[in-house]
């Protein structure tokens, strides 16, 4: 559980249950992350895939049983873009609530052209398209040093090539030595060994 | 790239708050033309009678101020939690405490601050002695101060209700009234010619004590209503 | 039994002595302390009932009438008692809050949930009480004097509390979020009395003048203290009923509590 | 299934908005607190002396409902437009005159009569003379219709903000002026003892005019919002 | 442009062209909807898409150049969801905003069975998963008699599963005599012509 092994887990998750408005979403999960890993949490809607990563993450801290260790920093992103609507794209990461790392100027502008932005730095966020306002959000994995990352369906409302420069980015972040641990309805497309955690609850259709 | 310090990543929120404010010169505005609004009521309602305006004039500012902040520090933390930037901060590596102090300090600077600037003119405008004016504006700028640190707690609590509506007024008036009975009585003291100094001080010395507490308790609220 | 009932005290063990620390450790257990206050206020419960009883016979029925205010100073054998409890009740909840907050055991913040509504039932009972009182004596229902004016925020508090459970889906939050309410009311509480206080010496009305203090009789005396002995063990009672309801609302999907109904069933 | 009568129709936006405020109890219970909280705040700022409390006691409890009316109207339709059922009922075959009525309606439902019905109490709390109680809850059973319909314009044009914030106060507050104007002149009249009888006309004849012109308002504002 | 002829347009866009920000997003579009047809509008994040649904069904009345008639009633399903949190699903049909039809209590039990949210009639909606919170939406297309759906990426957070359902009921719809006008980001998995209406602007990869 040391930070200084090189072969020490990202996360470990030991025996975690959770119950949500009188149904069981799982039950004695456990596992460890580690570098190298890329992994898919699977399940209908309504799994509990949410509340699972709000677990991991530390956001939900009542309600469930089990223990979460958390010896790496993690980079975590969710369903709400965390981007502030009457603040630039430029503006938003420079300023960033998550307090995580002071980004040089050509480094914001690289990473705002990685997911496609360039040209779009100084509008206000609020126009923005949907997808465009989920890209500003999804410009911090370019910029991130966090080994592990947790995302909560970073694809939604993003374009076919945004998918595909996505998915690029995640297998570099892996193959490089870190983890990655996410959700999303639509099928990766990577080379990879992709693992999968299947939350069997929600939607049966 | 590297993390930033506490104090520089407070400094950067403070300016980011800051900037948030004046990208929309309606939300600096909007408290002082409230401010100035509920001042022309009070002649309208209760009849123009000057001297008895002036008698009351420290307690009706003193009122109005508190309204005022009342009402903009529901919005403190509101936008942040709807767009998701509450989760990032909480999840940050920087203390929480001082965060916490950057917000309330953004707050103050915009409300709190402008409004002990500007009051003199409406302290004209109810006939309040002139004497009494510089206490009025001190007064002011400090129990606007302890306002702030009690709206924030208030309104980290219910940020995250679904219709808080106007629950934080629920939460928090009763904290604000020692406010209102000091800030008050101390213009009120200065209009008779009393000294101001010791109200002054209880002032004071409740923003100290809030300024080492409230962040704990506002830290506390976040969290939960982060998890809710 | 789930662990999770069990505490984790951040106080090393030998500051409690080890029974102590044992019994503690059971508060923290929802069975447990179903139980046991089931028993206490199987002798609780009648002993209150009789000294009300008996108290409000006394006091209302079997004392002089006052020489200045006639029989209407009798309503202070419920006034009085409600007022001095409802104050208690407050301090009673910030603590069990503050007991929730440090050493996260989920029957403190049960415990401060039950205070809320009796602190602002009493309360308003003292206010109520209090202006029937008035009319008579003061000549109007009401008076901004500094008692009343404190009482008044001390049911604004209470009602905080109570609207901010309310408010909230999640009922484990909603004890958090109380606990940190109701600690920084606790902190206030002194301030807000203080400065009530200042503000009433400030601006002392002329035309209202307290009578009720300086008549009391030691006649009169004795039923109110059995009174407020009375009202206090009510306010134990009325918790006590509280808080296993909420403990029974709370584990209804575990197994003692199934044994438990089932057992009812069939007696 | 078949489309709804415009009236069947309103009458189940009316129950959607009335259950909608029953679902959180706190939602109805605030203003209410909120008054009663605001009405504390006067002695303690003013001063508790009772003659002089009672002088000011129409003035004050005006101004007071008038606030409480101020801050409720902003949520008319914030939630609405920020999940998108406004522009599902922009987009409805129904007569948007009529729906917003509904919306208003309910408003004042459950802000103006719960007002006026409880108002007696503050009044005895201000000395207020118990002959012009009557009076007082007529006026605001009328007053507060009229600014739930003003009240709904501010709402109407606001909701589109991003952070419209107390844009709403200022729009609107000189609308309410007149309403308080009126509202005291007439519990003003009922303490000395004169006809009340023409203030309340006089409100009531704006409510009519309000009920005419208001809704078309917002509509045109409400059409203005979602475009922006 | 009457309702009486069986053939007549459902929808006639007239020369739309239409500038935001200063970037030309499409000029003389023209085109008209008629019974049958299945049209997915196609484009990169902030090609213009969500701008010209919102032209199309009127909520956009200003700022574009060109005239929409709109001869027949539309069913709008757009990026906001139109639930309201406080309502259980149930509620939120029978009362919804858009006062289009009056459900039977069985009627609306179905469509919500249809989307698979069977059991959880009743459950106030900010209580249910992302996807299940957009499916409450989805439900008007089982109860719904207009003859055109205009939806703006119905499938956002939808599963697998939930897709093809819907896919399904938009096949339905279409050879029913209905027509759809759509915008996704995934590839429509159905057995009909497809007609596409690109929009060449947005992000460039
Ligand atoms: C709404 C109005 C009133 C309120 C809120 C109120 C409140 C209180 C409170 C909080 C106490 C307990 C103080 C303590 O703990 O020592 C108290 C005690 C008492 N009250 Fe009242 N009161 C009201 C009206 C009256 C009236 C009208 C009278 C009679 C003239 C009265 C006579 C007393 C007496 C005799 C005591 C007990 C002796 C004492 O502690 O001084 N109260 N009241
Ligand atoms: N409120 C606005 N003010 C000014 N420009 C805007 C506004 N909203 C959007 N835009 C601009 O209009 C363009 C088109 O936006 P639109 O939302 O129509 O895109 P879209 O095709 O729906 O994209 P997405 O796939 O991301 O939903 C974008 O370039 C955007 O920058
Ligand atoms: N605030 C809440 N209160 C009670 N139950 C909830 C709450 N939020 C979600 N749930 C329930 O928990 C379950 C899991 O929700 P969660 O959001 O984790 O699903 P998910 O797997 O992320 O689904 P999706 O793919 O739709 O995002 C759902 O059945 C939902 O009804
Ligand atoms: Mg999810
Ligand atoms: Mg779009």
């Amino acid at each position: 559980m040391t930070d200084t092994a090189h072969s020490s887990p990202l996360l470990v998750a030991d025996s975690l249950s959770l119950t949500r408005g009188g149904r069981e979403l799982f039950r004695d999960l456990s596992f460890e992350i580690n570098a190298g890993q890329l992994v898919q949490l699977e399940g209908s809607n309504g799994a509990g895939k949410t509340s699972l990563i709000r677990i991991l993450v530390g956001l939900s801290r009542y309600g469930f049983d089990g223990t979460v260790t958390r010896p790496a920093p993690i980079l975590y992103l969710g369903h709400l873009p965390g981007v502030k609507a009457m603040l630039s794209p430029r503006e938003n990461l420079a300023w960033h609530a998550s307090g995580e790392g002071t980004y040089s100027d050509t480094a914001i502008e690289q990473a705002l052209q990685q997911v496609g932005l360039y040209g779009y730095e100084d509008v206000p966020s609020h126009a923005l398209s949907a997808g465009q306002h989920r890209r500003v959000n999804l410009a911090r994995l370019y910029l991130s040093s966090c080994p592990l990352w947790v995302l909560d369906e970073p694809f939604a409302a993003i374009d076919k090539s945004g998918v595909s420069a996505l998915e690029a980015q995640l297998l570099q972040h892996v193959s490089c030595g870190g983890a990655v641990v996410m959700t999303s309805h639509q099928a990766l497309q990577v080379d990879y060994t992709l693992e999968k955690l299947r939350l069997d609850g929600g939607i049966v259709s | 790239m590297s993390a930033p310090g506490s104090l520089q990543f407070c400094r950067r929120l403070l300016r980011r708050q800051l900037t948030l404010a004046v990208r929309r010169p309606v939300e600096i505005g909007n408290p002082l033309l409230f401010f100035t609004m509920v001042v022309a009521l009070f002649p309208l309602g209760l009849g123009p009678a000057p001297d008895k305006l002036a008698d009351f004039a420290p307690g009706i500012l003193w009122i109005i101020a508190l309204l005022s902040n009342l009402l903009t520090s529901d919005a403190v933390f509101r936008s942040d939690f709807e767009d998701g930037s509450l989760e990032q901060l909480l999840l940050s590596p920087q203390p929480l405490y001082l965060t916490v102090l950057a917000y309330i300090g953004a707050h103050w600077l915009i409300t709190g601050l402008l409004l002990a600037l500007i009051c003199p003119v409406f302290a004209l405008m109810l006939n309040l002695p002139a004497s009494a004016i510089a206490t009025l504006a001190l007064s002011l700028l400090l129990g606007t101060a302890l306002l702030s640190l009690l709206g924030c707690i208030g309104a980290a609590l219910t940020v995250g209700l679904k219709r808080g509506g106007m629950l934080i007024s629920l939460l928090i008036l009763p904290l604000y009234m020692p406010v209102l009975i000091f800030g008050s009585a101390a213009v009120k003291g200065a209009v008779v010619g009393s000294p101001a100094g010791p109200y002054l001080a209880i002032i004071g010395a409740m923003v100290c004590l809030a300024i080492a507490l409230a962040p704990l308790a506002i830290a506390a609220g976040l969290r939960i209503s982060v998890d809710a | 039994m789930r662990r999770a009932y069990y505490l984790v005290p951040p106080l090393p063990n030998c500051i409690i002595a080890p029974d102590m620390w044992s019994f503690f450790h059971k508060l923290g257990s929802p069975p447990w302390l179903y139980s046991i206050s089931g028993a206490i206020l199987r002798w609780l419960l009648p002993i209150t009932l009789v000294a009300l009883a008996i108290g409000l016979v006394w006091g209302v029925l079997f004392t002089a009438p006052d020489f200045r205010q006639g029989n209407s100073y009798r309503i202070i054998y419920i006034h009085v008692p409600s007022s001095v409890v409802a104050l208690a009740g407050y301090y009673v909840m910030a603590l069990a809050g503050a007991v929730s907050l440090i050493w996260k055991m989920k029957m403190a913040d049960v415990a401060m949930q039950a205070c809320a509504p009796i602190g602002a039932a009493l309360t308003f009972l003292a206010l109520i009480t209090g202006s029937i009182w008035g009319k008579p004596t003061w000549g109007t229902w009401w008076v901004w004097d500094a008692r009343v004016t404190s009482m008044l925020i001390l049911l604004f508090l209470y009602l905080g509390v109570i609207a901010l459970y309310e408010a909230y889906d999640n009922k484990v939050a909603a004890g958090k979020a109380c606990a940190v309410l109701s600690l920084v009311g606790m902190v206030n509480i002194p301030i807000i009395y203080k400065s009530v206080d200042w503000w009433y010496s400030l601006h002392q009305p002329a035309s209202i003048k307290f009578t009720g203090e300086s008549t009391i009789d030691t006649s009169m005396l004795y039923p109110l203290f059995l009174m407020i002995a009375a009202f206090y063990a009510l306010f134990t009672c009325c918790m006590l009923m509280n808080m296993r309801v909420e403990i029974l609302r709370r584990e209804s999907s575990t197994g003692w509590v199934k044994r438990l109904l089932f057992r009812q069933e069939h007696d």
